[in-house]
């Protein structure tokens, strides 16, 4: 079963690491925000499966985190100054 | 970046990347050394704290953690040296303020969760602290500034008070002639207590304080306060 | 009965920190010791919540939220495998656009609720929320999403406990 | 600590000290400056003079300093190193008098003089240097302590003339410090060594030690002004009077030759650079220089461009000396060091008051100046006979055992080196004199700047060429007597070849 | 640890897995950044929690299992949140400035 | 009291002070500097006395605790620091006022404890941690310029310093994984040559070396340096990049000495001579004063890598020991000056409002001592007698002699006659028709320290260099 | 397994290593900081995948959360300085949209 596990987690890390090419081409800020919020979600499955497969359930806590700073991260982008679009 | 040194970069990190790789392999497949964490595990009970990670980060290595401290504050500093920005942001949408609702008290529950686990297991002053932070910067997202960030005085003092508890404990168990940073044993837990506690806060302060990209506002505080 | 408003902030204030303490609990698990640490953190959040949520009047209605989920976590489903099977098909039968809906929810709670799981229904995605005036984002903008908006909405107003007027304007 | 380790260093540190002083001296401080100059200048002939004595009763100065392990830097004094001292010393105290005249109510003294001192430091450094790399020390301080000399002025051909002056020192500097360390790595440190100190190394590494020779007389041949290397020369003729007059005289063309002179007698040793046909290589550089140096000076018009075209001639004779076997030609080349030096010096001195007196600078003006400036054209005359070989005059001395050697060590060919140079000589001075004395003067000078008072010009520019005329004049005439340079060059060739 | 359970769990995971894969196809192979949000939140999100299901018989207590739920709840509402601030952003045209 | 943790206690202490009482920033930096220079003396005079020094810190035996350690390689930079770091306080008094100061100082001694921290680390982590100090207080200090130029520049070096850092650490981890400690000296002992050990090496001297900004890692220094404050410039070129230099020193010696081939020294001296030319053909064609400063500092660190080659090349023994100590004075002479030369150029363009040499007009013959400054720091850097670089390159030049390295010889030569090209171009215009100067210093309290560091680059380390022998453990005929 | 965790460590350490030149090599710094967030992610999975969960943690929480936000605020002001100048001399929030 382990096995498994890792085969689906390295899966899912193509898929991570395919998903950079949006990160990477953009065009947008917008888009590479995407980009990173993708990386957060898989990054979180990745890390479970990974508890899981090295027996390691500190590892549970890492994608806890990771839950709650993609929150932060994507509330960061998003944000605009009150200059932003206020005319110069 | 002009093109010529990406491809220069480009050609030298191609081969490292297989070096990388092997290396990172052998390494693993190795017989991990142990014997360290043994050491750790067997002088615990003289730290006066269950935890072999805390009592690496506070006892064993605690000057590591002080210069680490350092790091934060310097990166802290260095924001703040760049000049302000402007204060505010956007009234935040509704979805926005019903996230922040649930996400801020998550965040504090989760840094306290995080300290306490250091006791026993991965996590402690700096993960928590981390996330203290984040709670500060996402009440700051949002135009909360008088609930993220105290006045410019108790944000230099919170930034430097996990380093200042180092050295002022490390300059005392020096003067007293046991060596910078040597707890006399029977202390121990104290001082680590109060060391951990005060790092938890000066990294949260530093985190939060960091994050708007300027340094506190003379009027940051009193205006705009609802 | 007319109710205490002291009281009664009270009993908000008290239902804040056991949810909040039943969340140190989840994470920091049953030991006891743990809560050296726990009680100064719970009372933070507590704080910390209340300050960003002051407290309502009524709560939420546990028959509508009994009727919420499980309708939630289907359509999540269904959103899920619809989005997969357009992306999946060879020629990628979308035709994106962005279509209106008034909502009738008055509550902000109910209307976050509503934002948020807009986004995970088949098909819609929501954009903006003016006013009453809701921008929503169709991956096939040619049917109309707003019946099973509706229906979304009926049960979200369910769970909140709120009346909806009647789709006069809508 | 005592006198005999202290005093070479004591020599260097005489006019260094006042040196670096002068530069935090303002601007408006003139009575302080001079005061600083000339202490300096008299501490320093006070110490040289002992030194003579000490050197010529075999005494043995030393003053050692070491910078790493095998690098020692060294002074200490020869009869050799005596002997450049002591024309350093004494014509810096004359020039640094010509210089007080001369730049007097011009910018930038402060630095001017301090400069100039630094200079004299270095100069006196390479003298009395004991190793090779003390004496490649000194020889790119020298470099550096001249450069802001040149470009004093501050105007685009100052600059220009600088900057050229740079190339070619430095480029000199890089060969040299490549042949020492060269030969520093192949034969442990080099030391000043009577007679040689290369006799050890093994035949095989003969063809090295030709390499290194040649790496070495193109760093020493730059400042030497060894034809191709002589470019820089003409081209410095942009500095003040007093500049030239020092780095044409004393201090940069005779580093480079004494370097020449250190190499061949003190490093390889004379009979090891014969056996290697070494001295052929330096004897053919050296004619070549001499013919070319006086077939240029003859072209041009420009006053002191045809001296330094003569400075590249006739310091070449030092080099011939050296090229040539055998204690008699030794004699010749070593004390033409000092002729040539005093005689040169006056030549210059006068150019200098020839322009600032009467605003000329070209050998075409100088129509009946003779008669207007009767002292000063005196006293070039004295340098130029004495430059032609004119007895009794210092140079006829020089250019006697010149011949004389390569008679002896059966060079005939000098002689004809010897003999087309001296009328080259004649050839582009006799016009200069003749102008001067028999033509007449024109209705006014070209730009006239001091009246003539009770003297033609201002003592201090006037003092300075008349003492070293004379001192042409005694060189020659006492020529035989203790303590002359000729007595002082016997006295080195003696010990150099261990007669 | 029965046979029907790993199966279960198997699929699961496996299902999950494959909901990921298609939402980075959908990312790249999308035209723009509406599709690509849709995409992103609807495909993502249903991998999580088949993931997290699947790897619900392998939790050691009740604790850890209840830490995933949470986790998976988080991942939900904030992603949501997140989807409908980006597309709001764009949808406002603003989207070029960070 | 432990004089190695007080070098570090010390400036941290004065940084959290200054950082708490903003408004006393510059009398507490300037009392931080000097007790941090005095507790480094301390240290120097007992690594003098006692030829090494360690002391464990926290009470824990070696293995568990963090060792400092001092021996006469760390005296020498710690020294340098001293001197260089005093030199920049008193300049940096004078030069930032108000905010500015408020910001400077306590970075500033934050830098100077992850300095001090850095060459008196005897653990691999611990270096790690000083590293990431040094990367970040170098990177906040060099954006203090505020301009956008400034903060682009800043933000390409904090990317390559934490890649760097990175780099350094996944090395760091393999040697853990298979050594089980973290302490230098017992890593050292365990170390076998094997995939595990080359690896690390790799890693930990590439991420180095890129701090170090050696070609062609070189890109992110020019800009950084040359848009911070002086002051600032000077401590990133004569400190900084020297601690990177001092590391994979450390490194080369101490812990893989059984490893280095002569490939890899040959790779390092390749890439070494390439930075020299490269350096030197660039800052010949700077238009602004600083940026040819910081190109120069670029061919400077070129010089620094051509001793491996010669290492490998030479059997241990004096011979070697002589290169090391030429090496070090290399390091110390290049320290002082470029200091000097940044923080000269700091008074011209505060004077004349900017830097770009073709414009400079007289505004160097109206600063004397300022000129002199550049010309002894332009003497220490092309090498000429009598500076420290001077010896350092006759070393140089007879360790390649002696080994038949014969390519060296070339570009040590071309590189000094290339040095000597873009000096000269800026020293020839202090000679102008420009008034003369009334005194030849016109701002004592940022002149003076500039001049000073350049004496002692240009003069005092040539000719007394020679107590730094016995220091690095080499020939007992140094003195 | 043995191939798998290979595999696995192949993509891990290539794509951090691609990670890090396209970090490096970007010329936009918000691109150079969102990049670096990514990064960041990236070597937390490096460091969960090496058994050392405290430094994946100190690397999630603070590399990539915080050091990403941070980037994330300088890419922002090097932006801005084009047209404001000095951030020393901005001006106060604007009165006409209050918090």
């Amino acid at each position: 079963m382990a096995e498994f596990l890792l085969a689906a987690a390295l899966l899912l890390l193509i898929s991570m690491a395919t998903g950079l090419a949006r990160l990477i081409l953009g065009p947008t800020p917008g888009n590479r925000v995407m980009g990173v919020q993708l990386l957060g979600t898989t990054g979180i499955a990745i890390l479970l499966l990974l508890a899981q497969v090295l027996a390691a359930p500190a590892l549970t806590d890492v994608a806890l985190i990771f839950a709650l700073l993609a929150a932060v991260s994507g509330i960061a982008f998003t944000r605009r100054r009150i200059h932003g679009d206020a005319p110069e | 970046m002009n093109r010529t040194p990406s491809l220069v970069v480009a050609l030298l990190v191609a081969p490292l990347a297989l070096v990388l790789l092997w290396a990172f392999h052998e390494a693993l497949t190795q017989p991990s050394g142990a014997r360290l964490a043994d050491l750790a595990e067997t002088s615990l009970s003289r730290t006066g704290v269950g935890n072999p990670v805390t009592a690496v980060l506070l006892s064993y290595r605690g000057y590591d953690t002080m210069l680490e401290l350092g790091v934060l504050l310097a990166a802290l500093l260095g924001i703040w040296s760049l000049g302000r920005v402007s204060p505010g942001f956007h009234p935040p949408e509704l979805a926005l303020t019903a996230m922040v609702a649930w996400v801020v008290p998550l965040l504090i529950l989760t840094a306290g969760y995080l300290l306490w686990a250091g006791a026993e297991r991965p996590g402690g002053a700096f993960q928590g602290g981390a996330l203290l932070g984040a709670a500060g910067v996402i009440l700051r997202l949002t135009g909360e500034r008088r609930l993220g960030l105290p006045s410019e005085r108790a944000q230099r003092r919170l930034a430097i008070a996990g380093i200042g508890a180092f050295l002022a404990v490390g300059l005392g168990t020096a003067a007293a002639g046991l060596g910078f940073l040597a707890y006399p044993e029977s202390w121990s837990k104290w001082l680590i207590l109060l060391i951990e506690t005060a790092t938890t806060l000066a990294v949260g302060m530093t985190l939060a304080a960091a994050y708007p990209g300027g340094p506190p506002g003379p009027a940051g505080n009193e205006r705009d306060a609802p | 009965m007319e109710p205490n408003p002291t009281l009664e902030r009270w009993i908000h204030y008290a239902g804040r920190t056991t949810l909040l303490a039943l969340g140190w609990i989840l994470l920091a698990g049953p030991a006891p010791e743990s809560w050296i640490l726990g009680i100064p953190s719970v009372l933070l959040a507590t704080w910390a919540s209340l300050r960003l949520a002051p407290p309502r009047r009524r709560g939420l209605s546990p028959r509508g939220l009994m009727a919420f989920l499980p309708y939630f976590l289907w359509q999540s489903v269904r959103g899920g495998i619809d989005v997969a099977g357009r992306i999946l098909h060879p020629r990628m039968p979308i035709a994106p656009g962005f279509q209106i809906y008034r909502t009738r929810l008055s509550k902000p709670a109910a209307r976050v609720l509503f934002l948020d799981s807009i986004s995970l229904l088949p098909g819609s995605l929501s954009a903006d929320l003016d006013g009453d005036r809701l921008r929503i984002h169709a991956i096939d903008a040619d049917s109309s999403l707003a019946p099973e908006l509706a229906a979304l909405e009926r049960r979200i107003a369910a769970l909140f406990g709120e009346r909806l007027p009647d789709p006069t304007h809508g | 600590m005592t006198l005999d380790t202290l005093l070479p260093a004591a020599i260097v540190f005489s006019s260094l000290v006042p040196g670096l002083l002068i530069f935090l001296v303002a601007e408006e401080s003139h009575r302080l400056r001079i005061l600083l100059n000339l202490s300096g200048a008299l501490v320093k002939l006070l110490f040289v003079a002992i030194m003579i004595w000490g050197v010529y009763h075999d005494h043995n100065y030393e003053s050692r300093l070491t910078l790493a392990p095998g690098l020692d830097l060294v002074l200490q004094a020869d009869a050799l190193s005596v002997l450049f001292v002591t024309l350093s010393t004494l014509l810096w105290l004359v020039t640094t008098v010509y210089a007080i005249g001369y730049l007097e109510q011009t910018p930038n003294r402060s630095r001017f003089f301090g400069f100039f001192s630094l200079c004299v430091s270095s100069t006196v450094g390479i003298a009395l240097a004991g190793n090779l790399f003390t004496f490649l020390v000194f020889y790119e301080i020298l470099t550096l302590t001249t450069y802001p000399l040149v470009a004093h002025r501050g105007t685009p051909e100052s600059i220009r003339g600088a900057r050229i002056y740079l190339i070619y020192t430095l480029s000199g500097g890089v060969l040299l410090l490549t042949g020492t360390v060269w030969l520093h790595a192949l034969a442990g440190p080099v030391t000043f060594t009577q007679g040689g100190m290369l006799g050890a190394v093994p035949t095989e590494q003969h063809g090295t030690l030709i390499a290194i020779f040649v790496l070495l007389l193109g760093g020493l041949g730059v400042k030497a002004a060894l034809v191709p290397l002589h470019g820089w020369l003409p081209e410095s003729m942009v500095a003040p009077a007093p500049v030239s007059a020092l780095l044409h005289a004393v201090a940069v063309v005779k580093a480079g030759a004494f370097g020449i002179l250190r190499v061949v007698y003190d490093v390889y040793g004379i009979e090891l650079a014969d056996a290697l046909g070494l001295l052929t290589l330096l004897g053919a550089l050296a004619s070549a220089t001499i013919l070319y140096g006086s077939l240029r000076a003859l072209a041009q018009d420009g006053l002191k461009k045809r001296l330094a075209y003569s400075t590249v001639s006739q310091v070449s004779y030092i080099a011939l000396g050296a090229s040539i076997l055998g204690p008699v030609a030794t004699v010749g080349g070593v004390v033409h060091l000092v002729h040539q030096g005093i005689m040169k010096i006056t030549l210059f001195f006068c150019a200098g008051n020839y322009a600032e007196t009467l605003g000329i600078h070209r050998v075409s003006q100088m129509d009946g100046v003779g008669r207007r400036m009767p002292w000063t054209t005196l006293a070039f005359s004295v340098g130029a006979l004495g430059m032609i070989g004119l007895p009794p005059i210092a140079g006829f001395v020089s250019k006697w055992y010149l011949g004389l050697g390569a008679v002896t060590a059966e060079a005939e060919w000098v002689l004809v080196v010897l003999g087309l140079s001296t009328l080259l000589n004649a050839g582009y001075f006799l016009p200069i004199l003749y102008r001067a004395w028999f033509r007449p003067a024109p209705e006014a000078w070209p730009e006239e700047h001091i009246p003539p008072g009770r003297l033609e010009t201002m003592g201090t520019l006037l003092w300075p060429p008349v003492i070293t005329a004379g001192l042409c004049l005694i060189a020659g005439l006492l020529a035989e007597a203790p303590f002359s340079p000729l007595e002082w060059t016997e006295l080195i060739a003696r010990r150099e070849y261990g007669l | 640890m029965s046979l029907a359970i790993q199966i279960l769990s198997g699929t699961l995971v496996a299902l999950g897995t494959g909901f990921f894969l298609v939402g980075t196809l959908g990312l790249l192979r999308l035209p723009d950044l509406f599709t690509r949000l849709h995409a992103l939140t609807k495909a993502d999100n249903l991998g999580l929690a088949l993931v997290i299901l699947g790897l619900m018989p392998w939790v050691s207590d009740v604790f850890q299992g209840l830490k995933l739920l949470l986790i998976w709840v988080l991942v939900l509402a904030s992603s949501a949140t997140a989807s409908h601030l980006i597309a709001k952003r764009a949808a406002l045209g603003e989207a070029e400035e960070l | 009291m432990d004089s190695l943790a007080l070098a570090v206690a010390l400036p941290l202490l004065a940084a959290l002070l200054a950082t708490v009482w903003p408004a006393r920033a510059t009398l507490l930096g300037l009392l931080g500097a000097l007790a941090t220079a005095a507790a480094a003396l301390m240290v120097i005079t007992e690594v003098w006395e006692h030829g090494q020094l360690s002391t464990a810190l926290g009470g824990w035996d070696i293995p568990l605790g963090i060792a400092l350690a001092a021996d006469g390689l760390s005296a020498a930079l710690l020294a340098m620091t001293a001197l260089v770091g005093l030199a920049i306080s008193l300049y940096a008094a004078a030069y930032f006022d108000g905010r500015q100061a408020m910001h400077f100082w306590p970075l500033w001694l934050l830098l100077w404890t992850a300095l001090n921290g850095l060459f008196l680390a005897g653990d691999l982590f611990n270096l790690y941690v000083t590293l990431e100090l040094l990367g970040l207080s170098a990177v906040a200090l060099g954006a203090l310029g505020g301009d956008r130029a400034a903060v682009a520049a800043s933000l390409r070096y904090l990317l390559v310093s934490l890649l760097g850092s990175i780099s350094y650490l996944l090395g760091v981890v393999l040697l853990y994984t298979a050594h089980g400690s973290l302490d230098l000296a017992r890593v050292a002992a365990a170390l076998q040559p094997g995939p595990v050990a080359a690896a690390a090496m790799t890693l930990m001297i590439g991420g180095l070396t890129m701090k170090a900004a050696l070609f062609p890692l070189h890109f992110w220094l020019p800009p950084a340096h040359a848009s911070a404050p002086a002051p600032v410039s000077a401590a990133l070129s004569a400190l900084v990049v020297k601690a990177a230099v001092y590391l994979i020193l450390r490194l080369w010696l101490d812990l893989f000495a059984p490893l280095v081939t002569t490939g890899a020294a040959m790779l390092l001296g390749g890439l070494g001579a390439a930075a020299v030319i490269w350096g030197s053909w660039r800052a010949l064609h700077a238009e602004r004063l600083k940026l040819l400063a910081a190109y120069s500092t670029v061919a400077q660190i070129g010089y620094l890598f051509l001793f491996p080659p010669l290492f490998q090349a030479t059997p241990p023994g004096p011979g070697r020991d002589d290169l090391l100590a030429a090496l070090v004075l290399m390091i110390l002479t290049h320290g002082f000056a470029k200091s000097a030369l940044f923080l000269a150029v700091g008074v011209i363009q505060k004077r004349s409002g900017h830097d770009r040499i073709a414009e400079l007009g007289g505004t160097a013959q109206r600063l004397p001592a300022t000129t002199f400054t550049l010309g002894l720091a332009g003497i220490a850097l092309i090498g000429l007698p009598p500076s420290g670089s001077f010896t350092g390159k006759w070393l140089l030049l007879n360790g390649a002699f002696a080994s038949g390295q014969w390519g060296w010889i070339l570009v040590i030569l071309t590189g000094t006659l290339m040095t000597a090209a873009y000096v000269f171009r800026v020293l020839s215009r202090a000679f102008n028709l420009e008034p003369t100067p009334p005194g030849f210093v016109t701002d004592a309290r940022t002149e003076l320290p500039a001049l000073l560091l350049a004496a002692i680059a240009a003069i005092g380390l040539g000719l007394a260099a020679a107590p730094l022998w016995p220091l690095l453990g080499g020939g007992e005929d140094g003195t | 397994m043995a191939v798998l965790i290979l595999v696995f460590d192949l993509i891990l350490v290539a794509t951090l290593l691609g990670l890090a030149l396209a970090a490096l090599t970007s010329r936009e710094p918000s691109r150079a900081a969102t990049l670096f967030i990514a990064f960041g992610i990236w070597l937390s999975l490096v460091w969960a995948r090496l058994q050392a969960p405290d430094l994946a943690l100190a690397e999630a929480a603070i590399g990539a959360g915080f050091g990403g936000a941070l980037m994330l605020a300088a890419a922002r002001r090097t932006a801005h300085r084009a047209t404001r100048g000095r951030g020393d001399e901005e001006t106060e929030p604007d009165e006409a949209h209050p918090p």
